[in-house]
């Protein structure tokens, strides 16, 4: 108690409390402003419109909620990457994007070599194996207890590395994801609603089914099993993950594997919604806001995280983009993310920062 | 902002504490204490681990700032001190873990003290010839000063980062100083070092506090020490003040005893 | 401008009167520098001058008048060379202290020469005279240069100099007239008149008052400077005790008459540091400083790369080959002098840096004899590293070498205006325009040391050698007897010894005994090193030096020596049957040895009575002894050991001179 | 071995306090000086000038600019990229506005633009640390360069989306466009960097530098000794970006002669980084050192093929150049994580310790 100290949270509180008081005040004024000032105005587009245009097509409303999940469930797959590995061995993990596009070419890859489709998929997940193993031997371990900065610039180092490695083994052009071949469901149920109709890609129903096992596997296998409370040890201590009996070197292959394994997932919906290219690795990035929103440490956070991310950004895109000429997901999620950090600077779940004197 | 508040007079409170309670959440770090600090004394805090009495440094000098209770700073109320607000008027502070700048050389670390004394602004600093380098060097001096006084000028250019524990402490100490503090709160200035170290840094204590007339506020383990060098002892345990007065009127009190049987010092 | 020196003599004959030339001519020149607050504060003469002036008349106010004695304390600070001027000027006398001897020893000095203030460094100082004030009637005021812890002494008789000044300004003010009065009365004053007191500390007995002349400090001063021509440019570092003889010809003497510019250390610890920065271009040591430089030359080589350690070791090489000869001029082969001009530039050039002597003209070693590897070590860098043999009553110079006549194992000729004679006994008597008037307040032993016609008895017996130059064997009175009549120079010997890096200090016995024998201090610097590369194990200072290991080594050196000596004629009786190796550092605190590292060899016999007697008694393989020490900070503890015994057996001589005929 | 510091001895603070204050560094940078200016134009080809100095100087400027926020400051930012794209889209909005004005001025004002979005960007570094606010200036990067790309008026409604650099003459020596030479534009690349940079050492030796430092090696502490930590953080955000800023404009202004949005995108903000963090970060030399080497690198392993006579298809030369690349970055991050600088540091200090160990 008296070497460590929190700030004590009522300060900063209240300053949180003022933020709101602010921002609702603003709203509140710009909705009466905008009834004031009337339809073409500016504020009446931003604050007016959209919120009409939702009552009038409820369906389109829906539909676009939809897209968000589906995109939010592979942010959050994607930041799940990130988080195991950064609460298991403190690294951030710049090489996540890649290792997806490495997992889906891989696949494709094998699978163009003639080798069954489910053999393929084995295959990739122990090339997965592979890969973990390596990265644990070959950047890890010297760089251990380095500055995270360092081993954060390593990872981009590798990031590099695999894009050399992975055009240099499969070539630059885009592949298409082998859908069928690993039996996933194409063509799509739609129905109508409040006078409009809704449509559903089966696949990404699938995906959603797909993520949310995965998630479930995760999670019993971070509770239930020896190996999976070692790695939630680590976290904050690896004493006690010592004592289960598994060495850090390892805890860190297992966690790399199980983001891999994560990332190959993630590569195979991904592709088979678009197609399989390094482009991939650049879109893996909208897993960042995803997981400083829902606080780097916390699984929950990121799949919670995503999923607003998701969301709200296609509804962005979709009421507000317009206005300023379209295709602003590329930003909004960070200031979304952004507005989240103002007032939780850990994130949503993550561990509340401790200031030491 | 220092115009606004008195001169405080020798032997007169500088600081007052008046029923202050701190809390953390449900934790109870200080209950309900009460005391004061002169100035010109030196005023020690002891009482067993954990009895809160970091927590009371870091409320006098605006880290913490208490749900109840009274601070009273050179005659003016001052609870919601933010830390920088305390080193401006004159409150300067070392810790119980060295918390210097470890990148830095003892030089800088000492010179960084002097921050708030130099008021040359950005554009001068483009170009350094001129008021910024003036400035500089006036600082340097009165830095150099404190080197020498802290005999630390062997190690006037290594990385503080490199240098033995007993030495970060004395830097630590300089820079403190170089913020020419009225009132100097010292954290366990004595902890982990050897007999040696600590009758050096006893020393420079004393000289502080009789060289230049600064008032000290310390916490230390050593009861010979405490005993030795301070005016006034006030003794913390579990957050509340037992004991308050003069080293040997503390030594016999009874309430004091108690609570540091079986602590092992 | 070297003429600066000889040609005024008889003009500035006092130094005030040297203060008042320098202002003048060498004004705006630095005169004094001292590393404080991080960098080297200086102060041209024409600003010592004004010091010096405000600070007289301070004096003068608080009462100092002329014939009074100034004790001096303190480690090397420009405001204390400032006092010896400022008391000079008033006619008063100064008389420097060595600042490290305790209370005790000081009083003595303090008493004896009846001063009446005291000029003391620090606080520590301060508390030394208080704590023996009531012993000195006569001390009127004590001044302080550093005031740090010094608030709340009573400031009745207790000034800082600062306030001196300060009185000494307003005086001035108050009547400008005082100045002129004041530089009239250095005319009071010429060369015969006495300028200082310089204490010996004396190898026996009470330290003896030197009182030394003007012309015997300034001669001397002007000789040297014309002999080594030194002129107003070059760099000095004050660093070695102020109340020694040398310091005052190096750092005042010929300071004031050359018009160089004296530098002062930031503190001990950095003197290393601090030479490095100012690189004197004239340098002087005893023999000790650069031993221990050369010992960390070694050990740091000893860790230094591969690479390094090999151009080192191949360098020194050619350095032993030829460095000595391109230094003496003598013909050196071409391809000598190109290898010896890349080692300059990849081994004694970095070295020379590392050490600070990149820029010296000339270097002194003095007051003990210097190992001769030591010795040529240095001049095989390139350094002008000379021999002078010397003492306080002289004046320093008796004999110094000449460029180009450098040999190890001379003191060299006769200084300008010396003259020297060898009486039957063998005592080297000399007579110079140095030589010091009288010991104070001690008849008795000025005649015993001083005949009518000026020729001083040195106490050191030696013999010139066919080159003209003076071989200095030992204190002429220890120069004893064995039993069997055989001649027993035990400092000849006991140097002998000294001149092993391993060896720090050795004391031999054998005057009117059997045979020679040996007490030995190991260098703790190197044989711990030697101790680390060999993996011995020790804990302590006692147990490294009773470590059979070490004493086997230490026995190979010994039967060395036995073996140069069995090749000296007469000495060869004198070799070393037994020795032991002590189990504490010879320490001047306890005094067994002097502050200038002479060994007190009749004391430290009577304190280890046990451990001689054994040395004599053939079956006596350890002896057991307790020992009183006194720590660093005074207080007194017991030492016990056993120490053990070993015997050497010694060289016949046949067997040398085969020896000698194999190399 | 060449060091001979005997002698060197400062009798003020002024001289104790300078930026090379030993003398054989000292003459040491004026001889580098020296060769910059004159003999590297008259022996330089174009190609030399054009693909290796010239992008060396911008970067390093720019890897300067960053390492004022990262290494001294301790503040992480990705979106260096963009805010070279805030000075070269807004120095090209000033020559467009005052075409007669010399073209120096703009390209240095340009700066003044970036720092203040840069400040904007650096007020989250208030209550956001770490890597939480290195993703946070990702806002920055991605908002930007989205900017650049859809609002017409910073492209002059060019249908290409690109600015291109009109020709601008000084004493009628073009300096920009197609007709200025290489040697004009490494010349006046080169001055700008060498001011800014000296500049760059004088505020990190002074009361802003130890302010910045103070709060990357322990904030708490800094606030306790009263330092204002956000002040001093968004001092160190604007000064950066203006770094950042004149880097941007000198890059399109005085080396591609025209930039689409892809010039300021996410990858330009990773390679800063890399420069500084392979330099040292809290060394300005390594700033140099970092962009010389990335840059340099992949220059010379494209064109080692050939040297060596192998035959390789373009695109796997970009393929090997991408994973040798990336493997030096980890290679070097684990010999030595504090950069080429600290290395260059340990070589001076053997000499100077020379010939003893160090």
């Amino acid at each position: 108690m008296s070497d460590t100290t929190l700030k004590p949270s009522r300060a900063s509180m209240s300053a949180g409390k003022r933020n709101w008081l602010v921002t609702a005040a603003l709203f509140a004024a710009a909705v009466v402003g905008s009834l004031v000032v009337g339809e073409g105005s500016l504020v009446y587009e931003i604050f007016v419109s959209p919120f009409l245009f939702v009552v009038e097509a409820p369906d389109l409303f829906v539909q676009v909620i939809w897209e968000g999940l589906v995109a939010g469930t592979l942010y959050a797959l994607l930041g799940l990457g990130f988080v195991l590995i950064f609460k298991a061995s403190g690294v951030f993990n710049f090489a996540q994007g890649i290792m997806v596009v490495f997992g889906a070419l891989s696949l494709v890859g094998f699978y163009a070599a003639g080798i069954p489709a489910i053999l393929s998929l084995l295959l990739s997940i122990a090339m997965m194996y592979v890969l973990a193993w390596t990265v644990e031997r070959v950047v890890l371990r010297p760089l251990v207890n380095q500055d995270p900065l360092i081993l954060f610039m390593a990872t981009i180092g590798l990031t590099y590395f695999l894009i050399g490695f992975g055009e240099f083994i499969f070539g630059g052009e885009p592949k298409t994801m082998i859908t069928e071949e690993i039996g996933l469901p194409s063509g799509s149920y739609s129905f109508d609603f409040m006078g409009g109709f809704v449509s559903l890609q089966k696949l990404d129903i699938a995906a959603a089914v797909i993520a949310a096992i995965l998630v479930g596997c995760l999670a019993v296998f971070f509770n239930k099993t020896k190996v999976g409370r070692a790695l939630r040890a680590v976290a904050d201590d690896h004493q006690a993950a010592l004592s289960v009996g598994i060495t850090l070197r390892q805890i860190w292959v297992i966690v790399w594997f199980a983001a891999g394994i994560v990332a190959l997932t993630t590569g195979i919906m991904w592709g088979a919604r678009s197609d399989v290219s390094f482009a991939l690795q650049i879109v893996a990035l909208k897993a960042l806001p995803v997981i400083i929103l829902g606080g780097l440490t916390s699984i929950p956070g990121a799949i919670i995280g995503g999923l607003i991310i998701g969301i709200s950004e296609k509804l962005a895109e979709f009421y507000w983009g317009p206005l300023v000429g379209g295709s602003i997901e590329s930003w909004v999620p960070y200031f979304i993310a952004l507005g989240f950090l103002w007032f939780r600077p850990q994130g949503l779940f993550g561990e509340k920062i401790i200031d030491r004197i | 902002m220092n115009t606004a508040i008195a001169e405080i007079q020798p032997g007169k409170p500088i600081l007052a504490m008046d029923h202050i309670s701190l809390s953390f959440g449900g934790v109870k770090a200080i209950r309900d204490v009460s005391f004061d600090i002169r100035k010109g004394e030196i005023r020690a805090i002891i009482g067993p681990n954990g009895a809160g009495k970091t927590s009371l440094l870091n409320v006098i000098n605006g880290f913490y700032h208490p749900q109840e209770g009274i601070i009273n700073y050179k005659g003016a109320k001052r609870n919601d001190m933010k830390p920088y607000v305390a080193a401006s008027q004159g409150i300067a502070r070392t810790f119980q873990n060295v918390a210097l700048f470890a990148g830095m050389s003892t030089l800088d670390n000492i010179m960084s003290g002097r921050m708030l004394k130099m008021k040359v602004a950005l554009p001068w600093h483009i170009i350094r010839f001129g008021p910024a380098e003036r400035e500089e060097i006036e600082h340097r001096e009165f830095v150099e000063q404190i080197i020498d006084f802290l005999e630390i000028q062997a190690i006037r250019r290594t990385p503080v980062g490199r240098l033995p524990y007993g030495l970060q402490k004395r830097v630590e100490l300089g820079r403190a100083l170089a913020m020419e503090p009225e009132l100097l709160l010292l954290d366990e200035p004595m902890a982990g070092m050897n007999l040696e170290e600590k009758e050096d840094m006893s020393r420079f204590v004393l000289d502080v506090n009789d060289q230049f007339g600064t008032t000290i506020a310390l916490i230390e383990h050593d009861m010979g020490v405490v005993m030795d060098i301070s005016d006034r002892v006030i003794v913390l345990d579990y957050g509340q003040k037992i004991a308050d007065g003069t080293p040997d009127e503390v030594k016999n009190n009874q309430n004091v005893i108690d609570a540091y049987l079986g602590v092992a010092h | 401008m070297a003429a600066a020196g000889a040609t005024d003599k008889t003009e500035y004959d006092t130094f005030p009167k040297l203060l008042l030339r320098n202002a003048d001519i060498f004004g705006d020149r630095p005169a004094m520098r001292e590393k404080d607050l991080g960098i080297w504060q200086s102060w041209t003469w024409k600003e010592v001058h004004e010091i010096v002036k405000n600070y007289a008349h301070g004096l003068k106010k608080l009462g100092l008048k002329a014939g009074d004695k100034v004790a001096i304390v303190g480690d090397n600070r420009p405001r204390l060379y400032w006092t010896f001027a400022a008391v000079q000027s008033l006619g008063a006398t100064p008389v420097p202290n060595y600042q490290d001897s305790v209370a005790d020893e000081m009083v003595f000095v303090l008493k004896h020469a009846e001063v009446t203030f005291a000029i003391v460094e620090n606080q520590e100082q301060v508390d030394k005279v208080l704590s023996v004030a009531d012993q000195l009637p006569k001390l009127r005021k004590i001044v302080y240069d550093d005031d740090r812890g010094l608030q709340d002494y009573d400031p009745k008789d207790l000034h800082s100099f600062e306030r001196v000044i300060e009185i000494g300004r307003k005086e001035i003010e108050k009547n400008p007239k005082l100045v002129e009065r004041w530089e009239a009365g250095f005319d009071k004053y010429n060369g015969s008149d006495i300028a200082v007191f310089l204490y010996t500390s004396g190898t026996t007995g009470r330290p003896k008052g030197v009182v030394l002349s003007y012309d015997n400090i300034l001669i001397s001063a002007r000789n040297g400077n014309a002999f080594d021509g030194l002129d107003e440019m070059e760099e000095v570092l004050a660093y070695l005790p102020m109340a020694w003889v040398g310091d005052h010809i190096f750092s005042y003497g010929q300071s004031y008459t050359a018009g160089f510019c004296v530098s002062c250390p930031e503190s001990r610890e950095t003197i290393n540091e601090d030479r490095r920065e100012i690189g004197p271009t004239y340098f002087f040591a005893p023999p000790r400083p650069f031993e221990i430089m050369l010992t960390q030359i070694t050990v740091n080589m000893e860790d230094a790369s591969t690479v390094n350690r090999w151009l080192y070791n191949y360098f020194m090489d050619v350095a032993k080959k030829s460095g000595e000869k391109i230094l003496n001029g003598e013909p050196v082969p071409f391809m000598e002098r190109v290898k010896y001009w890349l080692g300059e530039l990849f081994v004694y050039g970095p070295l020379k840096n590392q050490m600070g002597f990149s820029r010296l003209k000339v270097g002194y070693t003095a007051g003990e004899a210097i190992g001769p590897e030591i010795f040529s070590f240095y001049r095989s860098l390139g350094l002008n590293l000379k021999q002078l043999y010397g003492q306080t009553e002289a004046g320093v110079y008796v004999t110094v070498q000449p460029d180009g006549e450098i040999r190890a194992d001379t003191v060299g000729k006769p200084a300008p205006d010396v003259e020297i004679k060898i009486d039957k006994s063998g005592e080297v008597l000399y007579r110079s325009p140095g030589v010091f008037l009288e010991y104070y307040k001690n008849k008795a032993a000025t005649r015993e040391a001083k005949t009518k016609d000026g020729w001083v008895h040195s106490g050191d017996a030696g013999f010139f050698d066919d080159t003209g130059h003076l071989h200095v064997i030992d204190r002429a009175k220890d120069v004893g007897k064995l039993k069997d009549g055989t001649l027993f120079p035990p400092k000849y010997i006991e140097n002998k010894l000294k001149f092993f890096p391993n060896i720090q200090e050795a004391v031999a016995f054998g005057d009117g005994r059997d045979f020679c024998a040996m007490f030995i201090n190991i260098d703790l610097t190197s044989v711990s090193n030697w101790a680390e590369k060999n993996n011995i194990i020790y804990g302590s200072y006692q147990e490294l030096a009773a470590h059979p290991e070490v004493y086997s080594m230490i026995e190979e050196h010994v039967r060395e020596v036995n073996l140069q000596l069995a090749g000296e004629g007469d000495l060869a009786g004198a070799q070393i049957k037994r020795f032991l190796v002590l189990h504490k550092e010879l320490d001047p605190d306890d005094g067994e040895i002097t502050r200038t590292a002479k060994v007190r060899r009749g004391f430290v016999g009577e304190r280890y009575k046990p451990l001689v007697d054994a040395l004599y008694d053939p079956k006596n393989y350890k002896q057991h002894i307790s020992t009183e020490v006194t720590f660093e900070d005074g207080r007194k503890g017991k030492l016990e050991a056993d120490v053990e015994i070993r015997d050497v057996q010694s060289v016949d001589v046949p067997e040398a001179h085969m020896q000698e005929a194999a190399e | 071995m060449f060091y001979r510091e005997t002698g060197q001895f400062k009798t003020s603070y002024r001289t104790d306090q300078a930026v090379f204050p030993i003398k054989q560094d000292a003459i040491g940078i004026w001889v580098l000086l020296a060769i910059l200016f004159i003999v590297v134009p008259l022996t330089f080809n174009d190609f030399w000038l054009n693909s290796i100095m010239i992008p060396t100087l911008i970067f390093s400027l720019a890897a300067i600019g960053l390492n004022l926020l990262l290494g001294y400051a301790g503040q992480i930012s990705l979106g260096t990229g963009g805010f070279m794209g805030v000075g070269a889209y807004s120095c090209y909005k000033l020559t467009t506005i005052f075409p007669d004005v010399n073209i120096l001025i703009p390209i240095l004002l340009s700066g003044f633009v970036a720092a203040a979005v840069g400040v904007l960007f650096g007020i989250p570094s208030l209550r956001i640390k770490g890597f939480y606010l290195a993703i946070a200036t990702l806002a920055s990067q991605f908002f930007l360069v989205w900017a650049f790309g859809r609002i017409e008026w910073l492209y002059n409604y060019n249908p290409s989306g690109a600015i291109e650099v009109p020709t601008r003459r000084i004493f009628d020596i073009a300096v920009t466009g197609p007709h200025a030479t290489s040697m004009t534009r490494y010349l006046i690349i080169l001055s700008i960097v060498v001011v800014l940079t000296w500049v760059a050492s004088n505020l990190v030796r002074g009361r802003i530098g130890r302010a910045w430092m103070a709060i990357r090696d322990m904030d708490i502490a800094a606030e306790l000794i009263g330092i204002k930590l956000l002040q001093t953080k968004l001092t160190a955000f604007a000064i950066s970006s203006y770094y950042a800023g004149v880097a941007g404009a000198l890059m399109v202004f005085m080396w591609l002669g025209a930039a689409e949005v892809e010039s300021f995108d996410i990858n330009h903000s990773f390679l800063i980084l890399f420069m500084v963090v392979i330099g040292g970060s809290g060394s300005l030399i390594g700033s140099f050192m970092g962009a010389a080497f990335i840059w340099v690198l992949p220059i010379f392993l494209r064109s080692a093929p050939d040297y060596i006579g192998l035959e390789i298809g373009a695109a796997t030369v970009e393929h090997i150049n991408f994973m040798v690349v990336g493997a030096l970055i980890i290679f070097f991050l684990i010999v030595e994580p504090n950069g080429i600088a600290r290395l260059w540091q340990i070589g001076k200090e053997k000499l100077r310790r020379w010939p003893f160990p160090y």
